[in-house]
């Protein structure tokens, strides 16, 4: 019998097994977290999607866990992303000190996620939120350098700050329904105080928005991202932010949803997901590091699916839903493109990388596949979620929020281009001249993943339908979206198959013909092959083409850069530093003035005992 | 014969009388004393655990009736809290053992058992002169242990911690007095009924003189002066005893003293107030400490803040939150104070900065240094999650969400200081080769708590059980004055 | 009466010397001096007028014409705890002025903030 | 500006200090347990010095506290002032006048101190007065004569010895299924020597322990002056 607490323990003990296995065996880390993995991927599928229902009873707080069709979702998409991540995790971290520490916390994360998705009642939740909060610190900080370890406790302590406020949130709620269970206080929750209800959502709101990377509690993210091994990059950014965008479910749609003021919660959160699309696309163009770009990209896209969240309709929850999976999908093909370029060139700057198109096909292939999906371009599911999200907000009636979508979408295709084009496209520097694809044991999740894309852009059912029984769990919504009735409005039917077909066909006669054609034209020139006014450029000049990509655009939205969110809170905790500094000037080190301290509490005790203790000396 | 409370001093009195005799035998003779001593008292503890839960023993010493000889109250809360402090006890003394390498070793197990001895004497007496003297028996053994190093700067800590604990002890003397004078008994109990004998006046001096000369031995803010330097300076394993065990005794007086005689709303508001101040500021100077003893040091001190802030709120729920909290704690920071000494003495510095690298020279010790700042900041699956989750539920169930966000607040600060230190030990820099390891022993005992914190992690309800009876008899005076004047 | 204010007054003088004296031997002068004063007022707090020692060395002697026994005894107790101390504090003293040289508790504040 | 602050903060303390002391009742009898005492002592514990009774007898406890506590502060000295020993004492030899009299005062002053806690159950003083008095003449000693020492080992010896005597003394009595320091001696008559049941035996104990403790701090203290 499959219950939760066994995917659990088999991903927890599995992960000091890991640990173990490294001790002993040399190699043993990573194929016992992979089979791990696997094992834990297949129960996971194998559990009933509503069942499995567990109750631990601890001291006076009582756990349960079950599997939700909600949870379900959410659950297949951190099984599958682990797993992958952990196969490609296998040569790319091969060599590499401290693996059983890197399996075992990535197996916790992994294991955390599943709890907290499966979790029924508020304790467990935060539980999990927490042990995946500290697991996935210890990765990011993986590499010991000073760069990570910056990244690294920036993360943690905005992560300390959200979950401290679910904390808050929780806590809250248990005041006034007595009960930790999930079921309970949303049943309850109508019948608290305004008040309380203001409270418990915008804490829980802003604590799972740190996860999700919601503007402006964002900054976290492209460092720690960056920082990562690429492995669990592509979980952290794929699944792991995920959690914070199951949370605003629940948020939003078990907690919000009674409540009076439903609707600007749902267009606050609205707002701030359309800001943070805008405004994290923005950031990514400028960006000279392919994965601090793929991080903004993902911040970004985090921002569309709050959107789509927040809309409420059916439709805009379909969206985010199937962009929560989608985004799983490409935003790991992309991690994990950059990572094998990582591993071969040793740097993921696009300044410094290019060319690599013929040096390793199938990785550029899988970043093509990517980027097409990113961009919403069909027939790859990324076009499909856009669709159905500019689809919702037109019906809701969001037109200034389209602009801003649309504008984020559109400014989207810049890095996206450039992040290809740098990495693979132009001149190849000679450096790179042997550089080889990457092992097959990476290539395979990367793969898998594109031809996951490509399936699920052409048969969108597949996906469609477990997020259908997730959005039954979320409130009575029913998913109904066919192509048809999108295209409908011009009066004619068109399904995705066609669509997927014609384009396809067009894309491979274009690339062919284009093929052929340039066949002779091209000329293979050095990077160093160029003039600036007739002067010669030094050997250590950079001259890569991708270096200043995007300047003009960077120029463009130059005023809005000057006001950076991370500054502001940089100095923000320099300020609050300094007054700590201050504040322990306190303890003079002059064993006189605490006696002088002690005589001073009396004084102070006594003279206003009155209004202290409401007695009179 | 049956193991009876009075044991707990007798035991540990007698065998630092002849520990100098054992000295003249052998020195091994000596430092297993204090194990033994500590071993039996903790099998008695366990023992009696479930007897006095039930019903407070109420042990009668020179068999005269209280309150006219002085009784033992071994209720609930003291025999929680004395089994913690045994077990602790023991486990450090297993840490000391090879880690103490200074002479004289016999004075330090003397002075060291005599240190628990005392906070064990102020859990279990029942007669508030009685409380003086084990409270100076305490003082003195710690004031000494301070200066142990014989260092410029443990004798310096020491004289501070000796200057602020006068005032202490002498407070708390003329708070005795005045009480004696009006009531005319020494007996908590028997006072309890009294206390309406006392004006008003002189009600509030002694409220005043007890707050602030117990509030020098729990640490509240304004007169914890003395506490970073005694905790900085003092031998790791005495750090340890001090974060662990003798801040609790203190702790344990002025709340006994308070809900006995004082329980008004205004003073628990008072409480509730310099519990957060406490904790504020200490985490604040925690925040920009550069010794990572030091920062230890503040980090109990906010530690304790949080506690005073639970026991102030008064509800059964926030008064058991307070009492696992104070469990969690002796157990999570006399890890850390642990991980710390060998950490600092394989860096041969006391600098958080010179800490780098040792993460991966010293994989161990660093390890159980890392559980210990995660138990310590609330993360699950250690312990202290669990205390700090029934606390945080205590206070939003008294309503108070601005306590809440200020203890949140507090614990934000925690968070990020302890990661640091943490992160420092895993940057990745060349340490010269050091062939120094950490003893068994010392792993040993790492280990044993680390393995406790772990377990009541994931198994809270050990510990949960037992809270009920315990916060209960902490807040029933009623209960207190029949029991203990039989 | 009087006896209170004298004992309160040797109190206060000992903390201000404790307060403000610059010489850690005479801070420690100060701390033996506010456990005088807190001793005597204590044994005045057991006064009782006209009233002999509590010891029945004569038959003629009875209960109702004693003092107070307790405080007596209690204090017999501070005193010991209050010279405990002070030699502990003597002690460290002399440490210190071993290290530092000075007496001055100003000078000796290596352990700050 | 220091000296302002602890004044004006001294005057405030004082004053409610005072002015709670002022209402205290002076010189009263006092209701309460140390009205039983004088009324049971003789009775319960067989000692006249009803101030020894309580201290030895009724708060025995707390008097095992005190005795523990000196100990404590002589074993913390001899840990904080460790490894000086053997300095060398620049203490001035005093005139022959002064040795002289030191010298025949010197075994009187002991005796006293031995009468004194040899009788602490019947007249003023006790196992505290008593030692502290032998420490005086040891003392004198030490002023008087540059070379006088006294035997580490010894002072061990009497010091344990002294503690385990209080120790076993209050065990027999849990042994002998009482109490914790209970009386098992048979009371004896009031103002006898031999009276009072283990209280002599305590306080003699104490005065042993007292007289040696004292004298190791003051050899400690005087050792270590360079």
């Amino acid at each position: 019998m499959i219950s939760v607490p066994v995917i659990l323990s088999v991903m927890f003990l599995g992960g000091v097994l890991a640990w173990l296995a490294n001790r002993f065996v040399p190699k043993g880390a990573s194929w016992t977290a992979a089979i791990i993995a696997a094992f834990a991927g297949y129960l996971v599928f194998a559990l009933p999607s509503c069942g499995g229902e567990y109750t631990l009873a601890l001291g006076s707080i009582t756990l349960v866990w079950k599997s939700t069709n909600y949870s379900a979702l959410f659950a297949m998409l951190v099984a599958v992303l682990g797993f992958l991540g952990i196969l490609y995790s296998m040569d790319f971290m091969a060599g590499k000190k401290n693996l059983g520490y890197y399996y075992m916390n990535f197996l916790f994360a992994l294991g955390a996620m599943l709890g907290i998705v499966y979790s029924q009642d508020l304790v467990s939740l935060f539980f999990f939120w927490e042990v995946m909060t500290w697991s996935s610190f210890m990765l990011v900080i993986y590499s010991g350098e000073e760069k990570s370890h910056k990244a690294g406790i920036k993360y943690f302590a905005y992560s300390a700050i959200g979950a401290y406020l679910i904390l808050s949130a929780i806590v809250i709620l248990y005041a006034q329904s007595n009960s930790f269970l999930l079921s309970e206080n949303v049943k309850m929750f109508s019948g608290m105080s305004l008040g309380t209800q203001i409270m418990v959502i915008s804490f829980l709101a802003l604590g799972f928005g740190v996860k999700s990377a919601m503007m402006p509690l964002h900054v976290w993210a492209p460092e720690a991202y960056k920082e990562s091994p690429s492995g669990f990059t592509a979980v952290f950014s794929g699944a792991l932010s995920k959690m914070g965008i199951f949370g605003l479910g629940l948020v939003v749609f078990k907690f919000a949803a009674n409540t009076e003021f439903f609707v600007y919660v749902r267009e606050t959160l609205a707002w701030l997901g359309g800001l943070t699309a805008m405004l994290a696309t923005f950031y990514a163009v400028i960006q000279s590091d392919a994965k601090k770009l793929l991080a903004y990209s993902s911040i970004g896209q985090l921002g569309y699916i709050i959107v789509g969240l927040a809309l409420g309709t059916p439709l805009g929850i379909m969206a985010a839903l199937f962009l929560t999976i989608m985004h799983g999908a490409f935003k790991a093909m992309l991690f994990m493109s950059a990572g094998a370029v990582y591993m071969r060139t040793g740097t993921t700057s696009l300044d410094d990388v290019s060319g690599l198109i013929t040096k390793m096909p199938l990785t550029f292939l899988t970043a093509l596949f990517g980027i097409i999906s990113v961009a919403g371009i069909p027939p790859l599911g990324g076009f499909i979620s856009k669709w159905m999200l500019y689809q919702a907000l037109l019906e809701t009636n969001h037109y200034f929020l389209i602009i801003v979508i649309f504008i984020a979408s559109t400014a989207a295709f810049l890095y996206l281009y450039r992040f290809i084009f740098s990495l693979f496209l132009g001149q190849r520097e000679k450096e790179f001249e042997h550089v080889k694809e990457v092992p097959w044991s990476m290539l395979v999740p990367m793969m898998l993943l594109t031809l996951f894309v490509l399936v699920a852009g052409v048969f969108p059912g597949l996906v469609l339908d477990p997020i259908g029984k997730a959005m039954g769990y979320l409130g009575n919504f029913k998913a109904s979206w066919e192509p048809q009735v999108v295209f409908s409005a011009w009066g004619e039917k068109i399904n995705m198959q066609v669509i997927a077909g014609t384009i396809g066909t067009i894309f491979i006669l274009g690339a062919l013909f284009i093929g052929f054609k340039n066949r002779k034209a091209t000329r293979v020139v050095s990077t160093k092959d160029i003039h600036t006014a007739g002067e010669i450029p030094t050997e250590n000049e950079n001259l890569t083409y991708a270096v200043n990509f995007n300047q003009p655009f960077e120029r463009a939205i130059a005023p809005i850069l000057k006001w950076s969110v991370d500054k502001l809170f940089n100095l923000l905790g320099e300020n609050l530093e300094s007054t700590f500094e201050y504040l322990r000037y306190v303890y003079t080190g002059n064993g006189q003035t605490y006696a002088m301290y002690v005589i001073l509490m009396v004084v102070i005790l006594i003279l206003f005992s009155g209004s202290i203790f409401g007695i009179h000396l | 014969m049956e193991f009876s409370p009075v044991l707990y001093i007798a035991i540990p009195l007698f065998a630092a009388f002849l520990i100098p005799l054992l000295g003249k035998v052998s020195k091994t003779l000596v430092k297993l004393t204090p194990g033994i001593v500590f071993l039996y008292l903790s099998y008695g503890s366990i023992l009696l655990f479930p007897k006095a839960m039930e019903k407070p023993i109420v042990q009668v010493v020179a068999g005269f009736k209280p309150p006219f000889g002085i009784s033992l109250y071994y209720g609930a809360t003291a025999a929680f809290l004395i089994t913690m402090v045994t077990i602790v006890g023991f486990v450090i003394w297993l840490y000391s053992y090879k880690f103490i390498i200074r002479e004289p070793i016999e004075k330090y197990y003397m002075l060291f058992m005599m240190l628990i001895t005392g906070s064990t004497g102020i859990l279990l007496t029942g007669d508030m002169f009685n409380m003086f003297v084990f409270l100076e028996i305490t003082s003195i053994a710690a004031y000494s242990l301070t200066a142990f190093l014989r260092d410029k700067d443990g004798a310096e800590a020491a004289f501070k911690y000796l200057l602020i604990g006068s005032f202490s002890s002498t407070f708390y003397l003329l708070s005795v007095m005045i009480i004696y004078s009006y009531t005319g008994t020494l007996n908590f109990a028997d006072i309890a009924g009294k206390i309406d004998l006392i004006p008003p006046m002189a009600k509030g001096f002694v409220l005043v003189l007890v707050l602030v000369g117990m509030g020098i031995e729990a640490e509240m803010f304004p007169l914890n002066g003395w506490a970073p330097d005694a905790y900085s300076q003092a031998p790791s394993p005495v750090g340890a005893v001090f974060g662990g065990i003798v801040v609790k005794a203190g702790l344990y007086a002025m709340i006994r003293i308070v809900f006995l005689f004082f329980k008004t709303p205004e003073v628990m508001q008072f409480l509730i107030f310099m519990g957060i101040l406490t904790l504020l500021i200490a985490e604040m100077a925690a925040m920009r400490q550069h010794q990572i003893k030091r920062m230890l040091a503040f980090s109990s001190i906010g530690q304790m803040g949080l506690v005073i802030i639970a026991l102030g709120i008064g509800t059964m729920g926030s008064t058991s939150a307070a009492l696992f909290q104070m469990f969690n704690h002796a157990l999570i920071k006399s890890l850390l104070f642990f991980a710390a000494g060998y950490l600092v003495f394989h860096s041969g510095s006391k600098q958080i900065e010179d800490l780098e690298g040792l993460g991966y020279d010293k994989p161990v010790t660093s390890f159980f240094f890392a559980v210990g700042a995660l138990a310590i900041i609330g993360l699950p699956p250690f312990s202290g999650f669990w205390s700090k989750l029934l606390i945080l539920v205590s206070v939003a169930k008294a309503g108070d969400i601005a306590i809440l966000l200020l203890i949140l607040t507090g614990s934000v600060i925690e968070a990020i200081y302890y990661l640091r230190a943490v992160v420092k030990l895993y940057t990745r820099k060349e340490v010269p080769d050091n062939v120094r390891r950490t003893p068994i022993s010392g792993l040993v005992a790492m280990g044993i708590l680390a393995a406790i914190i772990l377990y009541v992690g994931l198994y809270p309800g050990v510990i949960e059980k037992w809270l009920a009876p315990a916060a209960n008899n902490l807040l029933n005076a009623a209960d207190y004055i029949k029991a203990g004047l039989f | 009466m009087l006896y209170y204010i004298g004992a309160i007054s040797l109190i206060l003088i000992g903390m201000y010397a404790v307060l403000t004296k610059k010489n850690l031997l005479k801070i420690v002068v100060g701390l033996s001096i506010v456990d005088s004063g807190v001793n005597l007022l204590f044994i005045s707090v057991g006064y009782v007028k006209d009233a002999t020692a509590p010891i029945f060395s004569m038959p003629s002697l009875t209960a109702d014409k004693m003092v107070d026994p307790v405080p007596q005894a209690l204090v017999l107790t501070a005193i010991v705890i209050g010279l405990a101390t002070t030699a502990v504090a003597l002690g460290l003293v002399i440490r210190l002025y071993d290290h530092h040289k000075t007496l001055n508790i100003n000078k000796i504040r290596q352990l700050k903030w | 500006m220091r000296k302002a602050i602890a004044i004006l903060l001294l005057a405030i303390v004082g004053y409610y200090f005072i002015n709670v002391f002022i209402h205290m009742p002076f010189g009263e009898k006092r209701e309460g347990v140390g009205k039983y005492y004088l009324e049971n002592t003789v009775k319960e514990t067989g000692a006249a010095n009803v101030v020894t009774a309580i201290v030895v007898s009724y708060r025995g406890f707390d008097t095992l506290g005190e005795v523990t506590v000196l100990f404590l502060a002589a074993t913390g000295l001899g840990a904080i002032l460790f490894g000086k020993r053997g300095e060398k004492r620049r203490l001035q030899g005093a005139s022959v006048i002064v040795k002289t009299t030191s010298m025949m005062l010197y075994p009187m002053v002991v005796l006293l101190g031995a009468y004194v806690f040899v009788h602490g159950h019947l007249t003023p003083g006790g196992g505290f007065q008593g030692g502290a008095i032998i420490a005086t003449g040891v003392l004198l000693m030490f002023m008087s004569y540059r070379h006088f020492n006294v035997s580490h080992n010894a002072l061990t010896w009497i010091e344990s010895l002294a503690g385990l005597t209080f120790a076993t003394v209050g065990l027999i009595g849990l042994a002998l299924g009482t109490t914790f320091l209970q009386n098992f001696l048979p009371l004896g008559t009031p103002n006898d020597l031999v009276s009072a049941g283990i209280i002599p035996i305590i306080y003699i104990a104490v005065g042993f322990k007292v007289g040696a403790e004292l004298t190791g701090v003051l050899d400690n203290m005087l050792k270590t002056i360079r």
